[in-house]
């Protein structure tokens, strides 16, 4: 009986990007660390319509003498988002986590390079942020592609933590005009499978392209799936993500329990 | 005006005793470890783990769950370790609390249930079997067998033959006479009905005009299905002897207390822990606090007490 | 990227031809003045009056009503003025509006069912009949002849003996298999099939210990309940070829759509009416702002475009 | 096509007595002028949880330039009027009104009788304003009875428009300690049926009790009842009470449409 549902409290929401808003809350000092990649279960206390709580990715968090900070970057895509932009400060929200399992960062290598398509930045900042202050030796490599310019969150912070940052947007209006997966495939030469750690989020189609890059050579990349999710913690079986096992058979794991972070190369793909 | 003790909370199941009337409905706590970190398991009258089968089962391809209004629909189809990991491996872990274990049973076959009910009754901490005739997402039993008295009879004959632990049948409400079901499995045997499972639904996607569930249906649960579970536990406990455990839509005290209230010897909370971890707790504290409130000493002396 | 034209939204069920797919649901828009002075009557597919019965009817004692989780529950228990008395006092401003008109048939006997259907058969305005055999706050008649097969395919044939309407056969979602009395009214020669009809559902004031609706019982409907209807239409329309209207929990343009690319080929609109009382206009905007973006310029063309 | 639903702002929503809050609504000029007696569905614009409209009298109306002001006085018992009483200044609400038939008052008579039980006073507060101004020479009687002081809302506006106003509490906190049924029958030797018009709102057992004083004269009596309501404009059915039809016989009226105001000696209690 250690995990809580914590009531936190909003202290800002603001519209950083077209549809994209950040959540800053304030919340116990009892909320554990959370690892990059974790997320937190979130709903509006006391209402049934939306009815699940949503899974949101930690985007940065701190720990103040008796309280914690935590960022939330989420695009407001349906009901559920909608309803949280348009939260107030000084607002509720009702707070479980942090849930799942982070990236595995255990043996970060000399290169360590992460690929983001659109809000799948969230994920990776936190993480970006963690392995900076961990491995400052490391050198860093941000691919980040998005649908145009406005989509692109927290540039500046970034550039300040990574070597080099490559953008591109789908409309060319930032960066190079092209998806960031083929801007990688482009550059792949540049890394050696074994010295190089690759970390990605994004849209299914960009997981999938990279899956097809990453079928050919000897790459270790961690993605962080998003499914639909009820619990968050494992006991609904909502969630499920076809993986091969050790045996390479087909089994479904839980993406709130065994993930949210897999190895690329264990998915399958419908 | 507070009773000097704290009201009683033990509820008769036939021959189970339980702490409380409190469970946790099958498919909605895991094997009882994953809602740990959130809850005290000793405090709960029982935990009702996944559905079992005889070997592993794979579930259903995602997507699996879809939000509706005041519910959800899941499709999981018995994603479950098989009857024999579970003794190994969830076991132990649930004989360290006290509360009851009681472990859901599903077939495809009159001889799967009977195997499985086998491997479970020589399994040490299972304390009853809920019998599983009424998962609406799998192809073959589940849900058929839950539809036709005779069926349902038989499995229950069946799994009954092969256990001395008490038996609750659990019994699907798509159907057009629940009482008519309920005796069935009654005559046959059973010890306890559970009701409801979920009702089957369906929703689609407008993007793409598929629906939100690979599996097209699901089982709708949640507070939208609370009204129709309270009438058919109010239907069956008129025309049957055994005890009846009320789920479905449970969210907070109130709802159970209405479903004890109609007749409900105990309950279970199942997509309500989804939603708020600490759910049957809450429940716990609030029926107590209602009984205080109210000077009833017992929680018996409410259960059945419906004034139609 | 617009279309230069607004998108036909003209459908057909069988030989009634609608401007466009969106009804009232009986019972929930009175005998169309109710709702007037908020609506423009003109502009809807058609209007489904409230039940009507040979002799007036008192209806249950109230309270009648009462809110649940995405929904409501009534009993109002087909309170309604008697055929007579609407063709003399309801109908005449009903013929004044470019809708068309749909009544709703109840009886409590398969005689009854035909002395209804003459006299609404001989009145001028009336476009088809709806018969209501799945109302379940009635004692007979109701959801008792909506049960069975064989009595759902009587009571078609009773009613289409007596007319030359087109008749369409309103079915309860509570039974065990929708598709085989959706094939049974069929068979009897409905035109088409309306679903669903309520869930029978209760629930209990902890106060008094009572039921909220003193009928105990009642019907259960609103969003909650549209997984259900939507699962019961598709299951229907892949076995029948008659039309089928869907009903249940529809409010807003997009639940509409998911039961027209399932396959209905009409909806109609009921509950979402009282808690917003524009809520067709709204639905036939949204229809046509979503036919309009997809650059579809028919609504036939996404009618059953589900893909499973 | 002359009704609209009202999209309503919250200027002032407070907590005037215990439980007790007076909601100031600022609502489009075409609102109609309502009668007194009328009342208004109100929801929280885009939820569904609590489901329906709650049906809620209008306490006062005033018609500005180019706005109308109404003003809502209700008890917070459940779940609708908890949110209710939650909503902050410039939050806003779904306003479908003025609903219902309003008291007659038509043929106000010499001495005009209110008797008002707790939040019964809501409706008859704007009853009472409006025969002030339009029957300035008739004697206004209120018999205002409650639980206690606190639940006596508006008696400083109430004693300036009446006459006479009498208070009672069950617990005697102000004015008699009494029922004010009990109250209104010891005075009634004051009144006499043909010059006595009488109107009356409150909780049932109070109408109950008020039938029964009325049962042995002629005094006309007209109350304002409550039911639970879906439709609020007659097409559900679900609000039904029941009267005696001109033959005496029994029939389920409509609180929504054929009243909220009745004649007491119509209705029929179980
Ligand atoms: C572990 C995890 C971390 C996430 N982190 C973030 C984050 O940091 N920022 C962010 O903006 N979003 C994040 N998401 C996605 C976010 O949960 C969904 O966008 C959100 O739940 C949609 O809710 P809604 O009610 O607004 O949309 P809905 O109305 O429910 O759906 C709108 C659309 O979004 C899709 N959708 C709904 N739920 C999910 C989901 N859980 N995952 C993926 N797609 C979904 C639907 O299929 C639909 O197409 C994360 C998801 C997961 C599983
Ligand atoms: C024409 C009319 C005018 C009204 N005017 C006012 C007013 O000016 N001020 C005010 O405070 N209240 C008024 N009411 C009562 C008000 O509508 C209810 O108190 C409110 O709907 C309760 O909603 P809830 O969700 O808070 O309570 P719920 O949780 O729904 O119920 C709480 C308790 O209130 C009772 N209740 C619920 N709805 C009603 C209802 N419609 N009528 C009577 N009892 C009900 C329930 O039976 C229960 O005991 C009026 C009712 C009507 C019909
Ligand atoms: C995700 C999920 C999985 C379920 N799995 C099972 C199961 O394995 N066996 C079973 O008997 N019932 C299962 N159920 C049904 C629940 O135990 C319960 O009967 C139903 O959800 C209604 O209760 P609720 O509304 O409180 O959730 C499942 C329900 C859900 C939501
Ligand atoms: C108050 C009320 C009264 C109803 N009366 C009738 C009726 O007289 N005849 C009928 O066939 N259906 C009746 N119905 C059922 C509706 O027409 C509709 O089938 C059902 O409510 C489901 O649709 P909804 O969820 O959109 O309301 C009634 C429903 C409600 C809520
Ligand atoms: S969301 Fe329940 S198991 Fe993952
Ligand atoms: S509330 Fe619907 S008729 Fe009165």
């Amino acid at each position: 009986m250690a995990k809580n549902i914590y009531i936190g409290k909003i202290l800002k929401n603001e519209e950083v990007q077209k549809d994209c808003f950040l959540m800053k809350i304030k919340i116990a000092v009892s909320f554990e660390t959370p690892l990059p990649g974790q997320f937190v279960m979130i709903r509006i206390a006391g209402l049934n319509d939306p009815f699940l709580s949503r899974p949101i990715s930690i985007y940065s968090f701190s720990r103040k003498n008796n309280f914690c900070l935590i960022e939330l970057l989420y695009r407001v895509v349906g009901k559920g988002t909608q309803i949280m932009a348009g939260l107030i400060e000084g607002s509720q929200v009702e707070i479980n986590g942090p849930l799942g399992n982070g990236f595995e960062i255990q043996s970060v290598k000399k290169n360590v390079v992460f690929i983001a398509g659109g809000i799948g930045i969230a994920p990776l900042s936190l993480l970006i942020e963690n392995l900076c202050r961990r491995f400052p030796s490391s050198l860093m490599t941000l691919y980040f592609g998005a649908q145009r310019a406005s989509a692109v969150i927290g540039l500046n912070k970034l550039q300040k933590m990574c070597r080099l940052v490559n953008i591109c947007t789908d409309d060319g209006s930032l960066g190079e005009k092209n998806l960031v997966t083929r801007v990688f495939q482009k550059d792949i030469k540049k890394f050696l499978p074994e010295d190089t750690s690759i970390y990605a989020c994004g849209p299914k189609e960009m997981l999938v392209a990279l899956g097809k890059i990453f079928s050919k050579n000897e790459f270790d990349c961690q993605v962080s799936l998003e499914e639909r999710m009820a619990c968050g913690t494992g006991a609904c079986m909502g969630c499920a993500v076809a993986i091969k096992d050790k045996k390479g058979a087909l089994v479904y794991q839980r993406v709130c329990a065994d993930g949210p972070v897999f190895y690329l190369r264990d998915i399958i793909w419908e | 005006m507070k009773l000097k003790t704290a009201p009683r909370m033990a509820v008769n199941l036939g021959r189970l005793k339980l702490k409380n009337p409190v469970m946790t409905a099958s498919g909605t706590f895991g094997y009882g470890e994953e809602y740990a970190d959130y809850v005290d398991l000793n405090k709960l009258g029982a935990v009702v783990v996944k559905g079992l089968s005889l070997k592993q089962r794979l579930g259903n391809p995602p997507p699996r769950i879809m939000e509706t209004t005041g519910g959800m629909l899941n499709s999981v189809g018995l994603q479950n370790i098989g009857v024999d990991a579970f003794i190994e491996d969830k076991l132990p872990f649930l004989r360290k609390y006290d509360a009851a274990v009681i472990a859901n049973v599903y077939g495809e076959t009159y001889d799967e249930f009977k195997k499985v009910t086998k491997i479970l009754s020589a399994a040490k901490g299972v304390h009853a079997l809920e019998v599983n005739i009424s998962c609406p997402n799998v192809k073959s039993g589940g849900v058929i067998f839950g539809s036709d008295p005779k069926i349902a009879a038989r499995v229950t004959k069946t799994v009954k033959e092969e256990t001395s632990l008490p038996v609750i049948v659990k019994l699907t409400p798509n159907v057009t006479d629940i009482v008519a079901i309920a005796r069935a499995v009654e005559k046959a045997g059973a010890d306890a009905i559970s009701l409801i499972n979920t009702l089957t639904g369906m929703s689609v996607d407008l993007k793409t005009r598929k629906p939100h569930l690979k599996n097209i249906t699901g089982g709708l649960s949640g507070p939208a299905i609370k009204p129709v579970a309270l009438r058919m536990v109010w239907e069956v406990v008129q025309m049957v002897s055994i005890p009846v455990i009320g789920i479905g839509g449970i969210m907070t005290a109130q709802d159970a207390l209405e479903f004890l209230i109609v007749g409900a010897q105990a309950v279970q909370i199942g997509t309500a822990n989804f939603v708020n971890p600490h759910a049957t707790m809450e429940i716990i504290e609030g029926i107590q606090s209602y009984l205080a409130a109210n000077k009833i000493k017992d929680i018996n002396e409410i259960i059945g007490t419906f004034q139609p």
